[in-house]
């Protein structure tokens, strides 16, 4: 209980609760979006820097196992996620493909979040998660666009429409960034990266408070939304994460990760992504109604995890790393 | 210098179609477009660009025949799944000659 | 699909009428707007809307009949206080049917 | 109140024009201006002002005769050396006396 | 004399000139809306929170004078100046009632300025003063709104005006801001903050350097109208903050605010707002004409109050602190 | 060539190559135009500043000697860039009297580049060199001016467009920025410009790299123009930085700067801007084509320099200084 108090009063949680209060009171306050966009490229290359700065510094055999595990976790999550959206959700195919697309990669917010309270326990995590982050983003989209084929709902033009769905996922900004600073990190290692760490690293907490404002917002204007899903659906997004939360904590632990990184891990495989995926799905699975996944990611399961996901998955991996 | 009557088509669309949209008009035959990144409401309600940004609204000028042929093959391929609007106007265009011939 | 002659209706406008308008073009009947961040200068020299940022230009297709009421009814709420312009135009919009009928 | 039919006659043009054209605009006795920032693409390839920001699209509402003279002069003066569009097209106009006289 | 000069020589006063330098020789020098936007964001933000990590060590009770001091600010300066308005300035009791408003509530970067001269001085100032910034913004626009429906000069629908008006103020985005800061600021407390003081604590003057060339832009084009106002608004232009600062500072003495604290309250009380209040007044009063309180606040009174309005309340801090 | 690797393994110009590869793969990646300007007012502000406050501190008299070399400078690099040109580039005069006036002045970016690679050789570089910079702006667009009034390809107006070339570059934002940030630099002091110095000091180099993508993606553009373009303005893209470095390296040495000081003059010399000149430059001759000038000064000469170029004065300064 003091670790879900814990967990609320920060700052960067907190941010986010003014930006769902703001647009609850129908204020005017709106991040414009050149900021917005301007601060997730920042956001985005500095995880990228700092995930690379760990690789350059560790036996690169030590990502064998995590990889493995972080691709593992890629294929089971689409799917449970799909299978959940089609029999409970009583989605239609395209529907639950899309969905199953968000739940599959990674919500890049939850990931940092996690990190913060991780720290604030006093663990430490792995340096190389941001890597796994960026693998993560691939093998859900193209899951979930091989269910929505096998029912052909990809429109007319199904086959183009995959070429350019993976070009939209793997050329997209968000991974550029990810794995463009991943390499600019690993290449320069810790070292020639001080003198752009007081921009990318000092001031991150700072800014990411900025970017919860405006994710606040959106995630207000969904919740709206979240009331019209129908309690199913309202079920399944808290549901999920917390499945695929335990899933990823308990494989971290037996992947031998530490405990903090198996906090990590869970929340990377219960997150949805909601700035990548969207994009890719909207593009592959045109037929698919936005309302759904959308309001799934973005209005329930974010602030789910931000606010009780993380604080679980912390006493799981106590839990489970006791055990094992 | 007399300017020519033209048609200008707009189409306002999610921003995600903006590049399929671009190639679309230079493979019928328009010499040019100009895109506003635009706000906007109809009858879908959700945007799911809205990650993405605005909408882009693309007006482009052409002969009166091309401006049908763009708006049919615009709806025949857009309209089933995806979220626009197209309409066309009258223009007087300074050296009209210019924007008619397909290039 | 041959497209249904309609009247595009603009209004030019300081931001902070923004939600008013948009208010009373739902109200009134309209199906949707479009919405265009503008700078602009008038008879009004100045324009204490600028902290709060740019004009707004909104962009509605109607009949012509609702046309008519919407330049009515904007006129006469807004003409006496506030700077903005309002003018309409002919279009041919695919789908036309779509934008006729009040929702 | 009955709407008046006048022209709007719109330029795209590169954005260093801005000043030059609001102000020839100015001089030849438009009583407004609205101008809103775009992006584009014509005959000609490469954009100077690419380092500068987008394209600007200048719209103004005057008479059928000063829009005429507002095309031709700015074709006169621009077209050489310049990438821009010219057009104009009817509008019926709210309170339209007010932008017919040169002020 | 040098007291003066001090002050003048700051970066944060030369990029305001700098501003107004830029605009009188016609330069396409411009902060582009969003980077302005999103700056004012971070600086409300920022000050809330720095005011509430104050607050978070501060027992309640020691608000309860100054509060009471800021309402009798924000009840007298509305009045008074709708008052000179009338009667020196000959505006019509719209125009009057907008300039009131304005009047009454408080430029937050006059506010800042003052701190930073208080600081240069070598003083301290009591930290909760953020939060008397917020409570001052609501008086002045309903004393205003009051002059103003005296007189049926609210237009026809004036009733609706008047909730619409107050709902702009309350849920404006500077208020909402700035209280949001001073809650999560206060929750948190200043060991929570330490993570994100590096990007709102840190870079916060420099960040405002970049905000005053916008403002001094801004405000260079308003210098030119101040000349169109006429001799009667210019003087009293800076009338006006004399007046205003020196009852806010001999009422902070009075109330036992430390020296400091004294000029930062003639600061508020002598300022004019030009960021929340317009929007508001336009709302609320369409028939006053801008060009009166937009120049008189942004146009006079601000570079006024940043050149000889501030040097002006440390001299009076001093003489009725050694007086009282 | 362990110095060419020490040069390009750096966290600016790996930013810059990634810009170059995200446009490579058709990514979606873009810095928001107002990001892109707000990083650039910020740039040379910061540049300025820092400027400014190493004057305040150095005898005005040790400027005189610098300031007639870059003048000198300033009135040879247009003058030979012209030539070659119109003989080996088989230009137009009004395209040749174009790339002239990039070529006469500097690009900020190189300059920086240049400062960093400077640091990292363990070197120290005279402080007041981008008041060197702000000098070079104006000369090289004036001549090419020159250039092409002789020859009449001005426009009918080319009176007026002179007039109006100069204004433009004179109150163009880059010069007002880079100017004003000198004299409030200069006249704060290193001592009153602490306080911001977090933000334009310590933050400018993860500033930069988010620049340097943007450059990338611009760059990027251009490159593909550069084949167009063909071999003969290739090979001058490469030749002429080198031929007007070498002599900005050999003054500066001959005008006793230190070592670092040289190799920074050198990049200015050898560099050609491509924020401020090519605006006066489509003003003062539309008949030019854009093409040229903006292929030869960010798609070939900038990055030559930013690989080749910074090592190759390096080298030469070194060289230079044994000699002389
Ligand atoms: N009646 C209308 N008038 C103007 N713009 C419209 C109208 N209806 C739709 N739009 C625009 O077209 C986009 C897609 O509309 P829809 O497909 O109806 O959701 C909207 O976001 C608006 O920008
Ligand atoms: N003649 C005109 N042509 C185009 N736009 C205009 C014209 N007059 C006014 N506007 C627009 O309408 C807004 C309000 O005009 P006004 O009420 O005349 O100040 C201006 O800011 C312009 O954006
Ligand atoms: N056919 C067209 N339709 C719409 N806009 C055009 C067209 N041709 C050119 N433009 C606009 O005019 C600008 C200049 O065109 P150009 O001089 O042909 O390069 C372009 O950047 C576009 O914004
Ligand atoms: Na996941
Ligand atoms: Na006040
Ligand atoms: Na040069």
């Amino acid at each position: 209980m003091s670790l879900l108090a814990e967990n609320l009063i920060s700052p960067v949680v907190l941010c986010f609760a003014l930006g769902i209060f703001a647009r609850a009171i129908r204020s005017d306050l709106a991040i414009p979006e050149p900021i917005q966009q301007g601060l997730s490229i920042y956001l985005l290359l500095a995880i990228g820097l700092k995930g690379g700065a760990a690789l350059a510094v560790e036996p690169l055999a030590a990502l064998l196992l995590p990889a493995v595990l972080t691709l593992a976790l890629g294929g089971i999550t689409p799917v449970s996620a799909y299978g959940l959206m089609r029999r409970i959700g009583r989605l239609e195919r395209a529907d639950a493909a899309a969905v199953a697309a968000h739940y599959g990669s990674v919500s890049v917010v939850t990931f940092l979040a996690a990190g913060e309270a991780v720290k604030r326990a006093g663990l430490t995590a792995e340096g190389y998660l941001p890597a796994m982050v960026a693998l993560l983003e691939v093998p859900g989209i193209v899951i979930a666009l091989l269910f929505a084929s096998r029912a052909g709902s990809g429109g007319e033009s199904s086959g183009g429409n995959w070429k350019k769905a993976l070009h939209e996922v793997v050329t997209g900004k968000s991974i550029v960034l990810l794995l463009g600073g991943l390499v600019i990190g690993w290449l320069c290692g810790p070292e020639k990266l001080t003198d752009v760490q007081p921009f990318f690293a000092t001031a991150f907490k700072g800014a990411l408070c900025l970017f919860m404002i405006d994710l606040g917002l959106a995630a207000g204007k969904r919740l709206r939304d979240a009331r019209l899903a129908g309690l199913r659906l309202l079920v399944l997004g808290c549901l999920i994460p917390v499945l695929h939360g335990a899933l990823g904590v308990f494989g971290a632990v037996l992947a031998g990760l530490s405990e903090g990184g198996a906090v990590i891990f869970g929340a990377m495989a219960g997150s949805a992504s909601y700035i990548a995926a969207p994009a890719a799905v909207r593009v592959a699975l045109p037929r698919a109604n936005p309302a759904y996944y959308l309001t799934l990611a973005l209005g329930i399961t974010f602030p789910f995890n931000l606010a009780l996901g993380i604080p679980l998955f912390q006493e799981l991996a106590t839990l489970f790393h006791a055990w094992l | 210098m007399t300017p020519i009557r033209l048609r200008k088509v707009t189409v306002i669309a999610e921003r995600v179609l903006r590049d399929d949209l671009l190639d679309l008009l230079k493979e019928l035959g328009a010499t040019g477009w100009t895109l506003t990144a635009v706000e906007g409401e109809g009858t879908r309600g959700i945007r799911a660009s809205e990650w993405e940004g605005r909408n882009v609204q693309i007006d482009t000028i052409v002969s009166p025949d091309l401006a049908e042929r763009l708006m049919d093959e615009i709806g025949r391929r857009y309209f089933a799944d995806w979220s626009l609007i197209i309409y066309a106007a009258d223009v007087d265009v300074m050296r009209g000659e210019k924007y008619q011939h397909p290039r």
